[in-house]
């Protein structure tokens, strides 16, 4: 059987435009690594929005994985950026092969 | 003196207008027109008014209304993102390379440097005005005047690339510097604007996302292919633009076209959602780009310029920005509402600018040069 | 009476329609040609076959055949998603512009209403033809049969456009109103494929997906900026169209190339990967667009059109719809397998009549209107 | 250290076409919003398909983030669906910051 | 109540050029289905990299819902090809409707 | 002998170039030039020096420069994907119908044939000597120096484009059958490189994947594009080709630049990104197109080519693949390290090629061939 080790996976919700920010918190607390999935649109308090890169109002989904105490060190970091922003963050345990990578 | 909108001449006209805009002289037409159908002058008043009227029989204000009805009838159509992408790509590289080949045919003078203060003037002052609209009359708070006056301090490319093919439909084509002047007037009203927001004292963690959005005003892709566009025009000159001519030329108008169906859409669809507009807001929205044009206008014909350079000048103080600024704005003000902003200047601001305020302007300038005829 | 199509004259032929195509007096060309090399008058039959076999040397077909060998040899060969929807968007716009600015310039008269009657009064029609043979030959249950029947009484944009640039390259080009005789037959069939699917009793909280469909039908992109795009040609006219007619005139044919290529890709992936098909399937799938063509060809020369038109209507019929229906059908019978009705519009009956068909109906128009030149 | 709430993360991968269907009973049982990710291609029992946007056939994910009772009421709402079009629904418990907004 | 099942949720973080070696290791293992999310960018240990279909070196997300036994079988199989191209597996329990089809 | 490049005579020959090329016998041009306005003849080495600066008046070497600049910047300016992709296979399909048009019009002799075995020989030997440079000097291991020298011994597509422009530009259009010379060079290094990896024995597990590489080499988009359209040109020769040129000629030159815009935009950001690159690596990645350049040009003028011909195999050899061998490599040889061999071949031997390299191997080619003009 092959041993799979726990660790969280944090997904970000964050506007393209600011996405460096989120990726600079992901570097800055010593992460290895994370992707980019695009998002179209969305429904939120503020109301709705669509792939609106024309006027730069459009969000990506950042993700990584990294082992616990760096991931709430991350979410630590990033909770000020969050509320300001009304960016989303979700982290869960996900198993992985590897883990000496995150 | 009658006014002979319905006559068969107006026809006539515009044909000839057509006509000598290919064969390239357009001076002489609109002056001193006889009807020879209800035989008596064609007046100044008339001029302008079908002045206002063309912009209707634009095929790119069509395809701009041909969006706003297809959003308003809940249709699905719309144009993938990454392709509005590259038609404003497109139509940024296209109009810098024509500027600048412009500027190289007739080189940088008095009228080129006052055109270019004019606009940065106007760009820093005009939001103090708004402002003070937006809190009296508007009623929003300090923030959100700030953010808005920002808006319709700077300009909006679309709706300049769309009044320079109205004006040139019109025989008026604008000078090529025109686009220098647009890309100088983009960034001033953003500092107006965030100094009306936040007052003179109160620096508050600001500098780092204020360093942050002016790296991204200057280094944005639209001006920086604008700009870049602009020098390659500059240096290649018309030689060097000869042979991608057919690229950025011929497909230009209709590029326009359809980005405007897609402008139309997205406005459109704003509209629809928008919840936090009042009507107090719908008509700053629409007396701002009034008021705005007539004052560019008329500073462009005070400071010299031809008819077509100062109605462009008129319509770039009358547009409001809803690309660069919304965007320095998230940055800079995070708690100023977008829903405010955008669909000021995006859904109600913009269309009428495209449909209505640029065939005003026009007329004014007209007015104001009489290069449209008047009655001997 | 030979048929002549080893020899030379044939290649000279083809030079002289392009010439007549460019110089605009087309109408000559095909009659009492007398063929030198081999000392005898070119026949009806002759001609027929040559109209038939010139399709293959139209780089629309090739890149069509170049894709389906792509996806044949199993290349990673694509077309950004982003790109083909552009694609399909702007053949749309500029079919709809081109038949409009056709329009004005010919008016509404009694041709075009009676070819509008006979393109709805078909879409009506053939799906009761069509669901009778696959039920019965093709052995499919009351649903699926229905859903396929829809899509044959529908129609398909890209095989129309492929058919009047074919046409067009006869000197027999369609009239402009038969785009609008397209749009009008897109949704008739949908009605009776339903219809007969459902059978007229059985309302099972079908009725909001029904509305919702129709809503969908009518306001689906392609419809929309077909229809609009008719209608800013009519409004604005050739005047109008001149400064948009290089995007919309001088890229079309290359386009096409393109969304073919894309189009055989897409056809070729889907056959490859089809699992629901069996052989009875297949031959009604080639067996309809051969009925349906001729019928739909004999009408349109039955009601006075001339060749061109006649053969339009005749691929009209012919065609099968992969874009509109099966996205009805997804919404009103989510129980019908797209298995099976997108696998023989989109894989079977589509290449067919790109390949196959069109130069079939054309050479059918021909015969039945005698413009191909008869031995005297 | 910053205080995290569990709540639900639902994922629903629907035909574009009905995408609407689904967000408005997500908006019908209360939920605050939902984002939009696309997907390119995949494979099923129906067999494979690519971006078939031409033809109607492509397919998107609806992302939402909810209490654990209003994604119970989402999935109850669903259900006919599911079956009817062939979606397919899965949800899990995250860990997310500002949970008052879900 | 509707009654929801618990399967194992694996998403494969894949080069673009290799996405056929893992699905086909889907279908090998007996999983009915998989669905590929797109990605645009990401930095790993490697650097970073962006959409670059151009040079054949984009990613994308792989995601397959399947029973536990089927889904560590998967991630068997898929383990020397996660060395070899520093591919990403991670996986989690979820809760889906209609458990028979996976 | 003065060198003339400051005295306005240079500048007169240009427009007298540039209207030669437009009205067709561009020849006699660069031959026994005498400047009237500084009295004496212009030699050898000034045409040379010349041909190496004309390449900065390009518009498409300029968009490239603007790219470059815009990332150095860290402007946000980026070409969406699904457009960067579309323009290459835009570009892949405009060449191939072009080449296939020209051979069309020229047949198949022996000079093609001979350019062809030039190509795949060049193919085949360069990658040993850059494997030699690259494991000596270059310090790098086996693994890592293999697929380095299949880069550099197969080619770059847009390199080749680019160099095609600007030889046009200076009245040496290479012969259209150096397209196909093209495509044959793509796959032979890929063998010798892996050889070097992998070296003679050594089989372990690769097979499935040596297999699975050369079936994606073989069918990658490009490749299919550029063949498939080349078939496409030769079967329809200038007649089928007619209707589509507007579509792929008018547009090619535009296209092209913002395709380098892009590439500008990427090769900047990959170096800015680099880690592994030393000093070594750098100078070899402009060591290698030099000397492979020079090699190329020679070759391809001993076998009897003309000096535009000669010129593209020599751009052809100094080009290394940024597409198809990174592709391959990462299949073959999963362990040598992509930040490498991309940056070497894209972020400084591309950028090499285009902005100096090209003029190099242009001028080299004209004092191979004597065709640039000799003081008699
Ligand atoms: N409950 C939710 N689940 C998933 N996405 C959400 C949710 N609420 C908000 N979003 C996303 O976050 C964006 C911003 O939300 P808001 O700040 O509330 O307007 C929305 O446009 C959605 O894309
Ligand atoms: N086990 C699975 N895991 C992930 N996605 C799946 C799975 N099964 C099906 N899908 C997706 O759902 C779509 C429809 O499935 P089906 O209705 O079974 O053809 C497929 O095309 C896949 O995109
Ligand atoms: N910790 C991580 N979390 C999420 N994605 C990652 C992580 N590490 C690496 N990646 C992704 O995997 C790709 C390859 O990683 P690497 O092989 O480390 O360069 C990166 O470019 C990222 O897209
Ligand atoms: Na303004
Ligand atoms: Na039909
Ligand atoms: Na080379």
């Amino acid at each position: 059987m092959i041993e799979t080790v726990i660790r969280k996976r944090i997904e970000i919700l964050a506007d393209t435009q600011l996405q460096k920010r989120v990726t600079a918190a992901i570097d800055k607390v010593g992460i290895t690594g994370w992707t980019i999935v695009p998002v179209t649109s969305g429904k939120g308090r503020e109301g709705p929005w669509r792939e609106e890169r024309v006027m730069g109002t459009d969000k990506v989904l950042v993700l990584t994985i990294a082992a616990e105490d760096k991931a709430m060190a991350l979410a630590e970091d990033l909770a000020p950026m969050l509320t300001k922003y009304g960016f989303i963050l979700s982290m869960w345990d996900v198993q992985v092969i590897r883990g000496e990578r995150f | 003196m009658r006014v002979h909108l319905g006559c068969r001449s107006v026809r006539r006209k515009r044909a000839a207008v057509l006509k000598a805009r290919y064969s390239g002289k357009p001076e002489q037409i609109y002056r001193n027109r006889f009807c020879f159908s209800c035989n008596s002058w064609i007046v100044k008043g008339a001029a302008m008014f079908e002045t206002a009227i063309q912009t209707f029989t634009s095929p790119v204000v069509l395809f701009f209304v041909l969006g706003l009805l297809a959003a308003f009838a809940r249709s699905d159509l719309a144009i993938p993102e990454a392709i509005a992408k590259a038609m404003s790509l497109y139509l940024m590289a296209a109009i810098g390379i024509k500027g600048g080949v412009a500027v190289a045919k007739s080189g940088i003078d008095a009228t080129v440097i006052s055109a270019l203060g004019a606009g940065i003037l106007a760009g820093f002052l005009l939001p103090f005005f708004a402002y003070a609209v937006l809190k009296t009359f508007g009623k929003l708070d300090r923030i959100n005047s700030g953010a808005v006056a920002a808006h319709y301090g700077s300009i909006s490319v679309v709706t300049f690339v769309t009044a320079v093919e109205i004006l040139t439909g019109q025989a008026r084509e604008p000078g090529g510097y025109m686009v220098a002047v647009m890309a100088a007037m983009e960034a001033p009203a953003i500092l107006s604007g965030l100094l009306l927001a936040r007052g003179l004292g109160s620096k508050d963690e600001g500098s780092q996302s204020t360093g942050e959005m002016f790296h991204e005003v200057f280094t944005n892709s639209s001006i920086v292919l604008l700009l870049g566009a602009f020098a390659i025009g500059m240096i290649g000159g018309p030689d060097g633009f000869a042979p991608v001519s057919p690229f950025f030329e011929a497909g230009f108008k209709g590029v326009l076209c359809i980005f405007l169906l897609d402008m139309g859409l997205i406005a459109a669809r704003r509209m629809m959602d928008a919840r936090a507009i009042t009507w107090r807001l719908t008509s700053i929205a629409i007396f701002l780009p009034l008021v705005n044009g007539v004052f560019g206008t008329a500073l462009g014909v005070g400071i010299g310029l031809d008819a077509g350079s100062a109605a462009a000048l008129g319509v770039l103080c009358a547009s409001a920005s809803y690309i660069a600024v919304p965007a320095a704005m998230r940055l800079a003000l995070p708690e100023a509402d977008p829903g405010i902003y955008l669909t000021m200047s995006l859904s109600i601001t913009f269309p009428f600018n495209v449909l209505i305020n640029i065939g005003i302007i026009s007329a004014f300038a007209v007015y104001l040069t009489g290069s449209g005829g008047v009655v001997p």
